[in-house]
């Protein structure tokens, strides 16, 4: 049997909703299970309705689900805008200040009143009740609360401690086991995968949904070892990080489609200045600034072709915080090892979603080496190389003189208008790129899960995987999540799809960019799913779909 | 590397005549006198964007970043905050600092980063065959504006003073002695140092008369004293007859971007830990 | 029997081979011939080896050929470059004062001398000397010098003389009739047709190799009733640009790739707030800065797909310069019928070899009609329609409060987070690209020559065309050139392509761009020819290619 | 369109006590006097970037040009040089216009544009929630330097006095009956018109107290006398605490470029007869 629960938590913008639905989530942590959370909120400040969904199972998930099983209500709102996701079973539980209702109803006000707590506490009134009403030992409630509100933790405490008191264990969640998971976002694994890959520098112009990694690197900068740079624009952004990297440090910069479009003439100049470059793009609703807040999977298309010319690329899209965590690590990797620029391509779900991180399983990742210069021969930045990798040394290195250029350039550096050097040189960086498409060989590129031997197969990418995961194994289909996106896995692909007879393709656009990827290599696409209102498909949705698709 | 020749095989392709001549000369003495006082010259980056002024990256024989038009600036800050260690040098354009990159060049001056840029002026944008640039005059008749701009030229000087530039100075690519001194002294300058430098244009602005009659040197005087040096560098407005001074404009000292960060180096088995450290504290 | 000659002008940067070549392409032009002169220099000022190919035939003509039948050498360069074009037959015109050869010198400086005539006048001394060996009439001589020389005319004419009384008429080229043609550029050709489509602002910043167009219309200005800005950057130029649209003129920008990069953000604007703008790009070798005067054909899949987001464009590649002006004329109604960013995607080749118009045949371009509001109801700048084109109207039109918005918008232009809403106006931009694509039924998108009835198809793109078209006729194939590449033309290809069994695509990039696309599409394509040294294929190099493949 | 309502319906989402209520207020009242006066709101155009302060676009119901970050001004550019006979007013955030956009805002003041230029200048990024931003103060903690910012401020009066602006103003939100003088001012100004003002940001920078007790009105004074300008505009430096003057700066008459550009109307026929012209010329 499955055990598995959900809970909303709502109110208006400013009120501290994402907060404490991470609360929520770590008590159902507690309880042993996996948690995911989703955050939903318009371009705002203050006002405005905003919610998180907890959702905790026994299984790892990486998406809620449509209903759920208790609201938190901090405002009327939240009780209207949601009744479709409620049933007669979902525990209301309610803030009866301002909410009328049926239900649990726990004045927040007396409670401040009573313990003399500033207005910022009174969310924790409404959690107090939760636990109760979910059955969560107190004790648990004081473990959650001294663990991630040091702040006050006392006051907190007791402002919880009479919405637990004021309520019946209604309905309680069952506990599964003592696993206890690390909470953390998208945006946060992706940055514990740049430190992992040996990222020391990065460099990032604010722009929701990748400013949490800015934020969460900031905030940790001392003790990663990573500077942190926050310029002028983003065209500063990837020049002052392939500064950096020129001068030997590995350098990550992050944006999302707007930012993005700024730093395609530097990502040019790194593709033919062989200036290795790790980029961090999460995708929300275009185009131009579309909906600041919401997801989308519509740039994919636009990140593997952005920027004149040709020149080799790595892109991954990982689809939930583990994938997040690995393959950011790895793309740093491939940025030194290849001297490419290397994409990790996020969307809002997975940027600012929670996932559950089991720190047991977590591999610790081996940063490759990369090609250096041995100082022996004269150093020529771009050397010919049978690999089509020249060897690497930085400004300040003895004997090196280290010039780079974004001209056509001979093995020197030095610029050349000579046609038979501009083709080799041409031919060189393909070259690279076809070995990195070798080297990716030895990597899981292609997530092979759901029901593998099914003859009917959902393929995907990025965060919407949590949801076809969840329909396939419920629908008795495969699922297919090529990771990696350029070099494109063909032949990895085509092994995961081996024996499938129907390939339905699910993505969050409205043109279905990646069926015009597989398309182009040669992939059979019978149908797609695609969904652009900025909401992620939820399992639920994804399954009514896929039902009307194969009816 | 010591000895080392100074300037590249690589074929100039300046035309004759050009005032670029005179800064390659400038930076190559300058390197050599730096090299015989001791500096290791590995550790000189230059860097440019792109217009004649950028080949010098092709031609002096010490490490560059041949950059994009107008991003020489940020390219060059990076590299100074991964390596202070570094002697940051850039040559950009008049085109390419003043118009394409201008929120770049005003952004050093206001972080005080420690790094030098010649910007090579000759008004105009030479390698795309004469079109007016921001520091052009009034009227001038580019092949973008055959009929004559109808923008007054900015004045670099006074910009650059009001974006929190240290040292700011104006050289003349006829006068190479003075050009040498302000380069030289710019480059000591700990903090960042612009250098305006008039630039014969052999072919599209050969403004060598007019330069050589209006051109004199600043006297001596309080270069510290910035309302001083704002009306010094008032006094031409980069369009009008006015003489026009050469020399050190202002100069103070101040803290540098560049020193200022934090550098800390991990092992990765520090690294490691605060990865597991961080996750810990999500249980 | 086919005529057909050709003259190679050689000497260093900054000695005028550029117009000493427009003066032999009219005198070529005078006796009869259509003519193409391709110009190849290194991107410097003075100095280095700059040359052009005057190439005549009596048919039209979009590419030189390897070979010449007359090399004007200014220099003794010329002549060591340029060796494998000639043969025993070449005529060789020096200039004696600095090269030695055999053949017939002329002293540059005695002409001068004689003529006290200022330096700049040297060239035609050597172009009198042409003339006389390729026995074209001295009337012919002076007619052109008057027309094209209108500076010191009589000097230039002295000067000339004496070169022409200096050599023996060696091999004279057959007069061909008095048909006389215009001598375009593909810039030019392009920046007409951008007039004709009603274009009134031209917002650009230099960049080889697009500047020609800037400085064509800042020159013609006034008689063009075009306003010229050339602005800070390439951002503020698509940003002006979309000011001008919205304020109702009909406006256009120009660059290459590099700045290209800058203007993506704006793009994906234009394409949010349906904002008409016609956007001009021309290629040349990349990546990044690259070789700025050489050509290529590499920017076509990030032109196809640069910008955040999803929203329909217009691409049209022409291949000469007839097709230049057509096209951008229709780009610029495309652009206003359908309020979506238009490109025209031209080449070095193209934009800078000089073409010849019949000027007898050109057709006068009618500017289509937009959809204007009728002032009728009240004014919604995004109001639904059948067709997802919203009535035009701009500010100061009485009664109309036009508001254009790069956010979500609602069809009044307000902001909106609404998933219903963002997703009905996802589906109304997609539906203007389906009408876009079927307006385009009625227009000739794709272009079919050579031997159309050939099992063997070359299919090409851009200034290519030049060199498959003769390759092509002289191999027995046909050619096919899609001249539109976004909305691809799939069912007039598909009717070009009838009967076609073995296919193969030309491209000057490494990868395959176009071939790439016609995969996507489902075409078949069997092999593909790939140059990529900057210099454009010519026929001779491209019939070898082709033998080498059919073999 | 007369007597129209002059705020959309749009659902208004600033935070409670932000100043952008005071500029929508100032705006409003302003729009409406104008009206009275005869002015047709018609040919009134709001242009913003993207930011907190650029929601006016959605609330003020008169045309508009909701564009992205830190490109209001060349949009606005555009229009006017389309069509100069737009009133045309750019509501920037400083953000936006002094980091993201700074060269068009300086080169819109060199270029006397005649537009209007409002910069809600609550010194942080609002809309991203809390980062510095280039007038931010001296180790500033916001997100993404939760260690304090290492840069000074830069003067953003300072740099649009050099870069050439003829109408140089700084209000503060909670100075209404000021700030509306400013802007009328402003839009009435032949010529650049720039207004920085002290914005209060409600969540992450809310200095009321502080303006409060610094703000002071500038005294009458000879306003067209730039060296009495640039050291009013010099006494508070966006970082200690001087005090903070308010009013007009600096104000001078001169050529505009959107009254200088030629704008030839053609007809098709014309247009057809001038291709043929040129091709003509080049047989
Ligand atoms: C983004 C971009 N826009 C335009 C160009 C074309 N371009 C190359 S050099 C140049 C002008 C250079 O002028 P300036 O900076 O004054 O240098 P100069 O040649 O005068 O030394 C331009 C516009 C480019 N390379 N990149
Ligand atoms: C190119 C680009 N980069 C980043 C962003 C993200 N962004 C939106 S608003 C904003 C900051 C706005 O700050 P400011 O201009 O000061 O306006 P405020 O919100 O304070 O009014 C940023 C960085 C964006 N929309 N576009
Ligand atoms: S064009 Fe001017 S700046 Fe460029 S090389 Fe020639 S003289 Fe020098
Ligand atoms: S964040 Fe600040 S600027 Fe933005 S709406 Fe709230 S108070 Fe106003
Ligand atoms: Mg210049
Ligand atoms: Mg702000």
């Amino acid at each position: 049997m499955v055990h598995e629960t959900s809970v909303l938590v709502g109110g208006k913008a400013g009120e501290g909703i994402n907060s404490a639905g991470m609360v929520v989530a770590q008590l159902l942590n507690r309880l042993g299970y996996y948690t995911f959370m989703y955050y939903d909120y318009p371009s705002l400040i203050r006002g405005g309705h905003n919610f998180a969904i907890i959702r905790a199972s026994d299984r790892q998930i990486g998406i809620h689900r449509d209903a759920v099983d208790y609201v938190l209500a901090l405002n009327q709102e939240t009780l209207e805008r949601h009744e479709d996701r409620f049933d007669e079973r979902t525990v209301r539980i309610f803030n009866s200040d301002v909410v009328r209702d049926e239900g649990q109803g726990v004045s927040v006000s007396e409670s401040l009143k009573a313990e003399n707590a500033p207005a910022i506490m009174g969310n924790s009134t409404v959690i107090g009740a939760f636990a109760k009403a979910a059955g969560i030992p107190w004790d648990t409630v004081v473990n959650v609360f001294t663990r991630h509100l040091p702040k006050g933790t006392q006051q907190n405490l007791a402002v919880a401690k009479r919405g637990y008191d004021q309520v019946a264990a209604v309905n309680p969640i069952t506990p599964v086991g003592d696993r206890c998971c690390s909470l953390v976002s998208g945006n946060e694994a992706a940055g514990l995968g740049l430190v992992a890959g040996g990222i020391t520098a990065y460099v990032a112009y604010p722009m929701t949904p990748s400013s949490g990694l800015l934020h969460f690197l900031a905030e940790n900068a001392w003790n990663f070892g990573v500077s942190v740079v926050h310029p002028e624009n983003e065209i500063a952004v990837i020049l002052m990080a392939l500064g950096y990297s020129y001068a030997g440090r590995r350098a990550a910069v992050g944006t999302s489609g707007g930012g993005f479009c700024l730093m395609t003439e530097g990502l040019s100049l790194a593709g033919m200045a062989e200036i290795p470059i790790v980029i961090f793009v999460s995708q929300r609703t275009g185009p131009s600034t579309g909906l600041p807040t919401y997801t989308a999977q519509s740039d994919l298309r636009f990140i593997l072709n952005a920027g004149q010319g040709e020149f080799p690329r790595f892109v991954a899209a990982p689809g939930d915080a583990g994938q997040a965590y690995y393959w950011s690590a790895v793309a740093a990797d491939m940025a030194w090892r290849y001297q490419v620029p290397a994409f990790i391509l996020a969307d809002k779900t997975l940027s600012e979603g929670m996932y559950s991180i089991d720190l047991e399983k977590l591999p610790m990742f081996k940063t490759g080496a990369y090609h250096a210069w041995d100082g022996m021969e004269q150093y020529r930045r771009y050397a010919y190389t049978d690999s089509g990798i020249s060897p690497l040394a930085f400004p300040g290195a003895a004997g090196a003189i280290v010039k780079v250029n974004g001209y056509a350039h001979d093995a020197s550096g030095i610029t050349t208008e000579d046609g038979g050097i501009v083709s080799q040189m041409t031919k060189k960086r393909l070259l690279k790129g076809e070995n990195l498409a070798a080297g990716l060989k030895d990597y899981d590129t292609v997530d092979l899960a759901g029901v593998p031997s099914a003859e009917t197969a959902v393929i995907c990418w990025g965060s919407v995987r949590g949801a076809c995961l969840e329909a396939c194994e419920a629908l008795g289909i495969r699922m297919v999540q090529p990771v990696v996106l350029s070099p494109f896995p063909d032949q990895k692909l085509r092994e995961s799809l081996k024996g499938a007879r129907r390939v339905i393709v699910v993505e969050e656009n409205a043109t279905g960019q990646l069926a015009a990827l597989l398309r182009l290599g040669g992939f059979q696409v019978d149908a797609t799913i695609l969904h652009y209102d900025g909401r992620p498909l939820t399992p639920d949705l994804l399954k009514a779909h896929l039902k009307e698709v194969l009816q | 590397m010591t000895g080392r020749q100074l300037i590249t095989d690589a074929q100039n392709t300046w035309c004759p005549g050009c005032g670029n001549f005179s800064i390659q000369h400038t930076l190559k003495n300058l390197l050599a006198d730096m090299e015989k006082e001791g500096k290791d010259l590995d550790t000189v980056v230059l860097v440019t964007g792109i217009g004649c002024h950028a080949k010098m990256a092709d031609y002096i024989n010490v490490n560059s970043f041949y950059s994009i038009h107008g991003r020489a600036i940020p390219v060059a800050t990076g590299i100074k905050l991964a390596n202070p260690d570094l002697t940051v040098i850039c040559c950009v354009g008049d085109g390419d600092a003043y118009a394409e990159g201008l929120d770049h060049l005003l952004f050093a001056a206001k972080r005080n980063i420690d790094i030098t840029v010649l910007v090579h002026n000759n008004r105009v944008y030479g390698l795309t065959t004469g079109q007016y640039t921001p520091t052009s005059p009034l009227g001038f008749k580019g092949k973008s504006t055959p009929a004559g701009t109808l923008e007054f030229p900015m004045n670099p000087l006074d910009l650059l003073l009001a974006s929190g530039a240290t040292y700011v100075a104006r050289g003349y690519t006829r006068k190479m002695e003075q050009l040498k001194t302000l380069v030289r002294d710019g480059v000591l300058h700990r903090g960042f140092s612009f250098i305006d430098i008039l630039q014969i244009c052999a072919t599209f602005f050969p403004m060598t008369d007019y330069y050589n009659k209006r051109t004199y040197d600043l006297p001596e005087y309080d270069r510290s004293v910035f309302d001083l040096a704002c009306s010094r560098a008032r006094e031409w407005d980069y369009n009008g007859d006015a003489p026009i001074a050469l020399g050190v404009f202002y100069q103070r000292e101040g803290p540098t971007l560049d020193k200022k960060v934090d550098r800390v180096i991990r092992s990765v088995q520090e690294r490691d830990n605060a990865i597991l450290d961080f996750l810990a504290s999500r249980q």
